[in-house]
């Protein structure tokens, strides 16, 4: 079997798995994998930034988060329907991601982490002061009767299960796929020796910029997506800590690996359902497997596995 | 025909000339190489021909065209091609990554035939950095090789590697020759002797002299400043 | 509103909604028997982490000690009352989540919670989708507006809208008509800008600077010279770890010579008001949902209550005197616990099946008296908004203790219906 | 004047908090995320000390003043040692490794100290007040509190923290600690060359970034309170100052700290409070876009 047949039967035999998993999980879990679903678009999108072009965003809750706003507010006081509402969402994380990425660009390496940090929470800010319109750090609710497309309601368990897993799975393929593409390569390239790149002809900004769009671009599906299937908008999602966490699942699944992503969500979700069932310290238990992480799996879950056994992983 | 023309090119590093109003032309065809000691301005020089390096004064006309103001991957996109003193091969991909980068497409064949040339062929699928060291150095001049440049501007190309390896380097350099210009800057005279169509010494930022490589290993200014101390 | 006799309602019921209901509810309900002794599961939404944890503990305390009185008396329709909680981390996600786990994992009947607003606001949704009735005791005015749905009920605290004018009256006959307010600068605090604004303007005084603090702030001096030298009252609200900067501060920026002070007492709920750098909150009005000092003419019922959660006669922790409690909001866990259990009783509840009438029998409920099940006062419920409405205290700092100066009405918190929840349909 | 005196006692406590993030920052080449819990460890720890010491409150607050960055540098060395030197100080890594240890700091802090928002006393405080004066109708008119109020405990954190950063710079320029740890800083293969113990100069490192975190704690606990979740914005704000300060500058680092701690005050005389924010956040970030190098770091070449 050569290495794209390899790759392509992965990602379509997962979700294959997916579609299946759809059927025969509890309602629970049905539930919980539709969240993960979606969070796991978002951190696919991360990955195609940090994992791929080696660009560490530290300010990526405002690309999902322009997604969420532009999405719910469009229904939510537009009176929008959901598919031109998705849409309106992606159109604001790209051009959100377009801006930032024009001027955070010029930066590297720790600034460029400050900066997005920076723009991320004037955004996080902004939300908070046009509180009359987004409900500030409430939010907002998004009726539920509207949360359909062509009468099937989003709000219904299974139906929701399968838009969640269309999101990931559109986002899981175009990333795969790009990273198959010379254009993925040269991120690559980009992030394994950037001036190297440059001095094989690349336009190594241009390359950078489209890498930043498209993350952003994803993750705002991901906020939209998250707006539309569990109805609710809200500051929180702006904050600090969301731009956190597609850094944590994205290194525990393991960067720059396509299925990490989703590895590290599922991972880190189920870590603190289980554990805060035992306890009210997770995050202790939560603390303390990042730490043995860091110790013994640097690569992530999915990166050991394939520095151990399958380096054919894409 | 000039392929390369520069004219006062200057580079100035915190008040030290490190290039020095260099007037300079290299005909289309030939094998040039750059000499000349230690911190003489030779690799400043040819960053600033690639683009690398933004030049202080002066300009550079590549093919007929003025490229001063473009940067450096406009010039590669232009036909040049740049090969790292300090090798700069992407340590963690494949060669056939690395080679597939350098060719701008994904084609198995010609990324074999661009290996081929330098006898990495049988390697593809490694990780590059795991080659050794002399290994290394092929594949980047192999990756310079595979953009099919116009002139390939090669930086200590033939450092650490052994005499047989030099033996196939020599070689692979005289059958470009004629298609590509090569602009090569080296320490080995000995490579140098064999390959240069003519020479160029550079000392201090300036031009100390040029010539066929008779000539110059006749200068009693060369002599001094350089193959003196060697 | 008119009340519907219960028992039309529930006949009612029982004829249109029961069939397709039982085809809705989740697996594990639907075969909970009738005659089952199985605990009454009640999932328990609580800010055991984040920035809400100081009140998280105290609601804990409060559910635990109304669950025990509840289970004592013979639990609910025979059934005793388990508890199931989970932390939501004081965060709308996870709260979301937390609703589903309590539906689809443990099999609860009814989920209930939480204070802060952006958790109930981010978990409503979740509960109208897995149709769990959800109880919450946030004191937002997020139920009344409408912007919630018919599964989500807040019958056990009064929301801001209604304690923010109430004071109206007081403030204004008593400390004086030219108000300036200090909030944060979000929902809370605009919360309190638009509707004490409203009702000092009803009371023919007026509001002469708004000043909005920005979240996360940690200093607040700077904020203080744009008072106007004017200023007869000081309105002042503020929430989160730094209001005891806030406070102190604004004392030394004083000093002795300063305009009457009305604030919230939510700027130091778990805070002991013997704190150094307190001293300058001496004869200073303070809002609370329930007095936190003893007061001297206490019911036998807040006597009671204090035993029960095990607070002193200070509002503190019997076994930790510097532990002091949430007391001017915790009453609303014990209250609506009491509330699920006179709902479930007065629609018989066997299962989850009965979740709507459980709903339609909490929408029927109006007057509460004052009790042992109401403790904090009496109350009045409106099932069309599904929103309560009690007395609410004003108190003065005399001798670092919180001493009740005024009691209002209950008309005194009311204000039209902005919606009306049982046009919903489930 | 009133924005400017506060601004000042916050921006003397940040740039304590700063430099010991910049130390770290520096000399070993890690961003260590848990650096706000070290703050808030020595707030807590204050905390402790000060309330089982009995007398008078300047004891148990100098008492802290000890304590506290000792303990805090103690769990650093100790994070320092099991963790961060197993992972040979690996940037990504260590970014995974510190959040972990954030958490488990935080959680610890809940489950030990509790959820709330404690004081400690400060061990002196005088409310000094200037009137406002303002020229009216029947001439000069005082104004009190109008005009200018501010505690001696804040003058005095100002000038604690001024002396400890002077005291900072002297061991960093003048002794031979001071001196291996720059060399480390310059460059790691040479040091080991010459015989400096890399390692334990790490572990100094890491500590005494730490413990420098740990007294800006305590000195500003007196003003603020101590609560598990208040390293975050210490946190976010060290980081900031550090890189618009440009890396291991300690000149640009107590600049960068006076330009923040001052901004959104200065600012927020003009425009509403949070719009000042958002103002002074976006033009810190277009700061450093436009020099990325911070305002004292060397360009690169």
């Amino acid at each position: 079997m050569s290495l794209d047949t390899r790759s392509v039967t992965l990602h379509l035999g997962l979700i294959a798995a997916l579609i299946v998993l759809g059927f025969v999980l509890p309602t629970y879990h049905q539930g919980n994998l539709a969240r993960i679903l979606v969070l796991a678009t978002y951190a696919v999108g991360y990955n195609v930034l940090f994992g791929y072009t080696g660009l560490l965003s530290l300010g990526h809750a405002m690309f999902f988060a322009a997604g969420m706003y532009g999405c719910g507010l469009a229904m939510h006081l537009g009176g929008v329907t959901v598919i031109p509402a998705l849409v309106i969402g992606l159109i604001c994380a790209a051009a959100l991601s377009a801006v930032v990425a024009l001027l955070a660009l010029r930066t590297i390496g720790v600034a460029f982490m400050i900066v997005t940090l920076m723009f991320a929470q004037s955004v996080y800010l902004t939300a908070l002061y046009l509180g009359e319109w987004t409900g500030g750090d409430e939010g907002f609710v998004i009726a539920q009767a509207s949360r359909q497309i062509a009468g099937y309601a989003l709000t219904d368990p299974l139906t929701r299960y399968y838009a969640a897993l269309s999101l990931f799975a559109i986002a899981l393929l175009i990333t795969a796929r790009m990273m198959q593409m010379s254009f993925g390569r040269v991120l690559i390239g980009v992030r394994e020796n950037e001036e190297r790149t440059r001095m094989l002809g690349y336009d190594v900004f241009r390359h950078k910029l489209a890498a930043v769009v498209i993350s952003g671009t994803i993750a705002g599906a991901a906020g939209a997506g998250y707006a539309v299937l569990f109805g609710y908008v809200g500051a929180t999602f702006a904050s600090v800590q969301y731009s956190i966490f597609p850094l944590l699942w994205v290194l525990l699944g393991g960067m720059g690996t396509t299925i990490g992503p989703l590895v590290g969500v599922a991972f880190m979700f189920y870590l603190i359902d289980y554990a805060s069932g035992i306890t009210n310290a997770y995050m202790l238990i939560a603390g303390a497997v990042l730490v043995l992480l860091t110790l013994f799996a640097r690569a992530g879950i999915v990166g050991e596995i394939r520095n151990r056994w399958a380096p054919w992983l894409p | 025909m000039m392929l390369l023309e520069t004219k006062g090119l200057t580079r100035i590093y915190g008040g030290l000339r490190a290039v020095d109003t260099v007037d300079y032309t290299l005909a289309k065809g030939e094998i040039h190489a750059l000499i000349g000691p230690n911190g003489a301005g030779k690799s400043t020089f040819v960053g600033m021909v690639s683009g690398r390096i933004p030049a202080s004064e002066g300009e550079v006309w590549f093919d007929g065209e003025n490229v001063t103001a473009l940067p450096a991957h406009a010039r590669i996109q232009r036909g040049m091609a740049y090969t790292f003193q300090i090798t700069a091969i992407y340590a963690r991909l494949s060669l056939f990554d690395n080679v597939a980068l350098a060719l701008g497409q994904r084609d198995k064949a010609k990324v074999r035939a661009a290996l081929d040339r330098v006898g990495l062929a049988n390697r593809m699928e490694q990780i590059a950095g795991d080659l050794a060291y002399g290994h290394q150095r092929l594949l980047e001049i192999a990756m310079g090789v595979a953009q099919t440049p116009r002139l390939l501007i090669l930086d200590e190309p033939t450092q650490g590697l052994a005499e047989s390896e030099i033996e196939e380097f020599n070689t692979l350099i005289r059958e470009l020759a004629g298609d590509t210009t090569i602009l090569l800057i080296e320490h080995n005279m000995s490579v140098v002797m064999a390959l240069a169509d003519e020479i160029t010494v550079l000392e201090t930022g300036k031009i100390l002299a040029r010539g066929t490589p008779a000539e110059i290993h006749a200068n009693a200014d060369v002599q001094n400043a350089y193959l003196g101390t060697g | 509103m008119t009340q519907t006799p219960k028992t039309s309602r529930r006949r009612l019921l029982k004829s249109a909604g029961a069939g397709a209901l039982l085809a809705a509810s989740p697996l594990i309900g639907r075969f909970a028997s009738a005659q089952s002794s199985a605990p009454i599961k009640i999932g328990f939404q609580q800010h055991s982490t984040g920035i809400g944890a100081a009140y998280g503990r105290w609601y804990g305390r409060t559910t635990d000690a109304a669950v025990k009185m509840i289970n004592d008396a013979g639990g609910i329709n025979g059934r005793p009352v388990e508890i199931i909680a989970e932390d939501d981390g004081t965060d709308p996600k996870r709260g979301a989540e937390v609703v589903e786990k309590f539906s689809n994992q443990h099999g609860c009947d009814v989920a209930f919670g939480t204070l802060f607003s952006h958790v109930v606001i981010g978990s409503a949704p979740a509960a109208g989708e897995q149709k769990i009735p959800y109880f919450v005791v946030s004191e937002g005015h997020h139920v009344a507006s409408g912007a919630l749905n018919r599964y989500t009920l807040q019958p056990g605290i009064t929301d801001v809208k209604s304690q923010v004018q109430a004071m109206a009256p007081y403030v204004s006959e008593n400390l004086g008509k030219k108000v300036t307010m200090i909030f944060p600068d979000f929902a809370f605090g605009h919360d309190h800008r638009d509707f004490f604004t409203a009702a000092i303007e009803a009371q023919g005084g007026e509001v002469l600077e708004h000043i909005a603090v920005p979240p996360a702030e940690t200093s607040f001096t700077k904020y203080f010279p744009k008072i106007p030298r004017e200023t007869e009252v000081l309105y002042h609200v503020m929430v989160g770890p730094a209001v005891l900067t806030f406070v102190k501060e604004l004392g030394e920026f004083f000093g002795p010579s300063s305009p009457a002070i009305f604030g919230f007492i939510d700027s130091l709920e778990a805070v002991d008001l013997a704190s150094p750098g307190l001293e300058f909150l001496e004869g200073t009005y303070f809002w609370e949902g329930n007095p936190r000092y003893a007061q001297a003419d206490q019911t036998e019922y807040d006597q009671a209550f204090r035993a029960a959660v095990g607070v002193d006669d200070n509002g503190a922790s019997v076994s930790d005197p510097s532990d002091v409690s949430t007391y001017a909001h915790m009453f609303g866990c014990w209250e609506t616990l009491n509330i699920i259990k006179a709902g479930m009783e007065a629609s018989d509840y066997q299962s989850a099946a009965d979740r709507q009438k459980l709903i339609e029998a909490v929408e029927a409920m109006t007057e509460m008296p004052e009790s042992m099940q109401h403790p904090q006062g009496p109350k009045l419920f409106n099932g069309k908004t599904h929103q309560v409405f009690g007395v609410q205290y004003i108190s003065r700092v005399e001798n670092g203790r919180l001493v009740k100066v005024h009691t209002t009405s209950i008309e005194d918190t009311l204000y039209p219906d902005e919606v009306d929840y049982t046009t919903q349909s489930f | 004047m009133l924005a400017i005196l506060e601004g000042a006692v916050g921006a003397s406590v940040l740039a304590l908090t700063a430099l010991g993030l910049s130390l770290v920052f520096g000399v070993m080449r890690v961003v260590n995320v848990a650096h706000g819990e070290f703050f808030m460890l020595g707030a807590v720890v204050a905390w402790f000390v000060s309330t089982s010491i009995a007398g008078h409150p300047a004891i148990g607050f100098l008492a802290a003043l000890a304590i506290a960055p000792l303990i805090a540098g103690a769990v650093a060395v100790l994070v320092d040692r099991l963790i961060l030197k197993n992972v040979a100080y690996d940037p990504e890594a260590t970014i995974v490794g510190t959040i972990g240890v954030l958490y488990i700091l935080q959680q610890s802090a809940l489950m030990i100290y509790g959820p709330e928002a404690r004081p400690v006393e400060p061990p002196f405080s005088h409310r000094i007040a200037l009137p406002w004066l303002e020229w009216g109708e029947n001439g000069l008119a005082f104004f009190y509190p109008w005009g200018l109020s501010i505690t001696s405990y804040k003058l005095f954190v100002i000038a604690a923290a001024i002396s400890i950063l002077l005291a900072f710079w002297l061991i960093l320029s003048r002794t031979r600690l001071g001196l291996i740890m720059r060399a480390t800083q310059m460059d790691r293969e040479t040091a080991l060359a010459f015989g400096i113990p890399v390692q334990r100069v790490y572990s100094i490192v890491f500590g005494l970034g730490a413990a420098l975190a740990a007294l800006a704690a305590v000195l500003i606990v007196p003003i603020q309170q101590a609560h598990y979740l208040m390293g975050h914005d210490p946190l976010l704000l060290s980081f900031i100052v550090v890189i618009i300060g440009g890396l291991g500058s300690v000149r640009g680092t107590i600049f960068a700290a006076l330009l923040i701690g001052m901004s959104d005050g200065v600012i927020s005389v003009f425009l509403s409070p949070t719009l000042s924010k958002i103002l002074a956040t976006l033009l810190v970030a277009l700061v450093l876009v436009f020099r990325p190098q911070g305002l004292y770091g060397k360009k690169m070449a």
